[in-house]
């Protein structure tokens, strides 16, 4: 899967919405997709009807359709973020230990999530900070992780401090080990496994910037 | 065999001080608070609470827990933004809390109701949630051995029962019912409508009778679920 | 549940289907109750409607009805014995790790089975003669036999060769141990636990003869 | 995604020599006849088949054996009264048996397709068919540890599907179908007929989509399962 690595720099970084466009170009036609909370949502918007993509949502349905409006808001009906949506023809319900079922025995194509921090091997950080008087809250995090054939990490690539959040080892605690495939980012996207970090596309940013500015040992795709 | 009881006084009659409940829901949706206030009236201290949520704003499981009923919440995910009643309790050391990842707690809960002793599961190997447990790897792959969580009573919200007490449920409101309605001594269920055997076709119940103790309607408010 | 022990001596054995009746009389109403294959399902002919109890079989179904005839008849429902069977208002139908997850939880009242042999302390032998040139078949023998809350048995106290069914130790290869709470034979019911077997009730028969020709240490209730 | 084929051959088209193929049914109830037939047109052979039982008659999984295609049988009830194909080859030592209690065939099934590794089940504790078993003694009850079944095909009979793969079965048809679906690498179903995406109300669903690789529209015939 991996092509030779295309460096777009005679343009900026990628805004959200862009990166969740190009997240969705990643997902083939026919996939079983689940979005996590937040920023991964955004991806739905570049899934349209012809994408033949079909999200779950962990709360118990397959076949969610775009968050509802107006008088389509149904107390009943919310994705795993609480959200009111639709159901789209096709759904399926279902209760929580056949939805996890669902998503910890593989079927689920793709997931994408957003993450604190990713290291080059896959592991995920996404749960908890680690500040001492967070309340931990875990969710769907690690059943997410672990559940999907393949788990792609949607995040900014740097924090607000400039910290980068791909690193060599997690310091944050974990969500689950090895589990990332691809990580999407503003400035890069990268393939992560057990060579490490394989940079696929840059944007905004020559690939010897990047690395220069990663403590992260990379290689070109 | 399931009774059909006149209100949710009588549906949750007889909690013992120290119980552990279960309590449906995911966030609002499928949450049963008027059997949660009918608790609340009902007395029983002491209480071990399982939900996927530590409740939201004033009312059903944040005003149980205000209320200094509850010891201990078995949860995936306590901290939401209204969940201010439970921050408070927690962080001055009033509350015990376990995380559980969500489909863990879903699939312990299955087990309790399935005769399951315990199982391996992938989920959280590595990481905190799996610290001090027994782990193995089986084909290759890393599993966190995972025990039965059994319910002395469950709180379930339906949509219909009938008479002997079949549920469906609705949308994404199913959620945590159907199985915690398998692993509770007592099931005790809220629904919107009591039905005669026979209404419900038995290709469609998705929580055959045998599950439920005590029914009670309670109709849909408007604003109920807000 | 031990009243004293009622000798009927001035009467012959029980028939199978006076043994299906006393059954039926154990059985509380409202009780979730599933009949093995054979004799046991001839209890079902002393449960009326009026009794409330609720059938199970384990190919997936609560609710039960009697046996199907003529336009009835469905090959798509059936009892675990294969025989076409009717659905009573309120039935339910669910898949077989549903079914068998419903037994193995406990959740079933009164469970009705068959014997090769049983011992006085409950261990149950129904599924394997241990004939060399036997084929090994189980079904559902040992799920039922440590499935339900009360494990009733029901046999003919003596094989056709004369030797007592109700044994100290199985020599049958086991079906479940500890397992059988009551037997119910033409000559005599028992209760059977870890204190052994109490005498209940006898049929044409008077406790000192049954015990004179028990090889197992008996107790009157 | 599923595929709707045009006739059965195409749907069974890539069963590989050595396949584990999980096959629904109990007796004739459920029973995938017309793939069967297809898989001996097919020509896979060294199988290993998991079924409830081991054949019936001369057709179906009866006929499959009869082909010579079948190196292991694993069931919870191969003897029947019309099982004499499958007598006969494990007799003359030409098959393969594992037998396996009707439930923890079940679960072990689930098992595979919700990612549990293993699972402690009390069946069977004490009886020869946990011989060589690791056991273990949880809260006071013994238990017997047990793994997954993963099939590299699941043949299925179900009643009605829609375009996307969601199924409905019928009575006690539904059986083991809901389970080797979710178990199998690729799942295979015949059904009675096929409908529109939103046919099937959502509420209803037994088998979503997403476990249903392959349908196969074939009519009922009278007779078929006599």
């Amino acid at each position: 899967m991996t092509a030779p690595i295309r460096e777009h720099t005679g343009r900026g970084p990628l805004g959200k919405d862009e990166i969740a466009a190009r997240i969705a170009r990643d997902i083939p036609a026919g996939s079983y997709v689940n979005l996590g909370i937040g920023q991964p949502t955004l991806v739905a918007d570049h899934l349209g009807p012809g994408a033949g993509v079909v999200l779950h949502t962990e709360n118990g349905m397959l076949g969610m359709g775009p968050a509802a409006t107006g008088d389509e808001i149904d107390p009943d009906l919310t994705n795993a973020g609480k959200v009111p949506v639709t159901e789209l023809p096709g759904a399926a319900y279902f209760h929580h230990a056949d939805s996890f079922a669902m998503m910890r025995g593989g079927h689920l194509d793709v997931c994408v999530l957003g993450a604190f921090q990713v290291s080059a091997h896959g592991d995920l950080a996404n749960w908890h900070t680690g500040a001492p008087d967070a309340i931990p809250a875990v969710g769907g995090a690690m059943d997410l992780a672990i559940g999907a054939k393949q788990v792609f990490v949607m995040m900014t690539l740097f924090a607000k401090d400039g910290t980068a959040k791909l690193v060599r080892e997690c310091t944050y605690p974990l969500t689950g080990l090895r589990c990332v495939s691809r990580l999407y980012t503003d400035l890069a996207v990268f393939e992560l496994g057990a060579e490490g970090a394989v940079v696929v596309e840059t944007f905004g940013i020559s690939y010897d910037e990047l690395a220069a500015r990663l403590d992260v040992p990379l290689r070109a795709a | 065999m399931t009774t059909v009881c006149e209100s949710t006084d009588e549906a949750v009659a007889g909690i013992e001080d120290g119980s552990t409940v279960l309590i449906g829901g995911f966030g609002m949706a499928g949450m049963p608070v008027d059997l949660i206030d009918a608790v609340i009236r009902q007395g029983a201290e002491d209480l071990t609470i399982v939900s996927n949520n530590a409740g939201n704003g004033d009312t059903g499981l944040a005003a149980l827990l205000a209320a200094g009923r509850v010891r201990r919440v078995v949860c995936s995910f306590p901290r939401q933004s209204d969940s201010w009643v439970f921050d408070g309790l927690y962080r001055s050391g009033r509350i015990e809390l376990e995380v559980v990842p969500q489909g863990t707690l879903a699939e312990r809960l299955r087990a309790a109701g399935a005769g399951i002793g315990a199982f391996f599961c992938p989920t959280g190997v590595g990481t905190p949630l799996a610290e001090g447990k027994e782990t193995r790897v089986i084909d290759g792959r890393a599993y966190v051995l995972e025990y039965p969580i059994k319910g002395d009573v469950a709180l379930v919200k339906a949509h219909v029962a009938d008479r002997v007490g079949n549920l469906v449920y609705r949308k994404t409101a199913r959620n945590f019912g159907p199985v915690m309605a398998t692993a509770a001594t007592t099931t005790v269920v809220q629904v919107g409508a009591v039905a005669e055997p026979g209404d419900i076709d038995p290709e469609v119940v998705v929580t055959p009778g045998i599950f439920v103790d005590r029914v009670v309607v309670v109709p849909d408010r408007a604003g109920a679920t807000s």
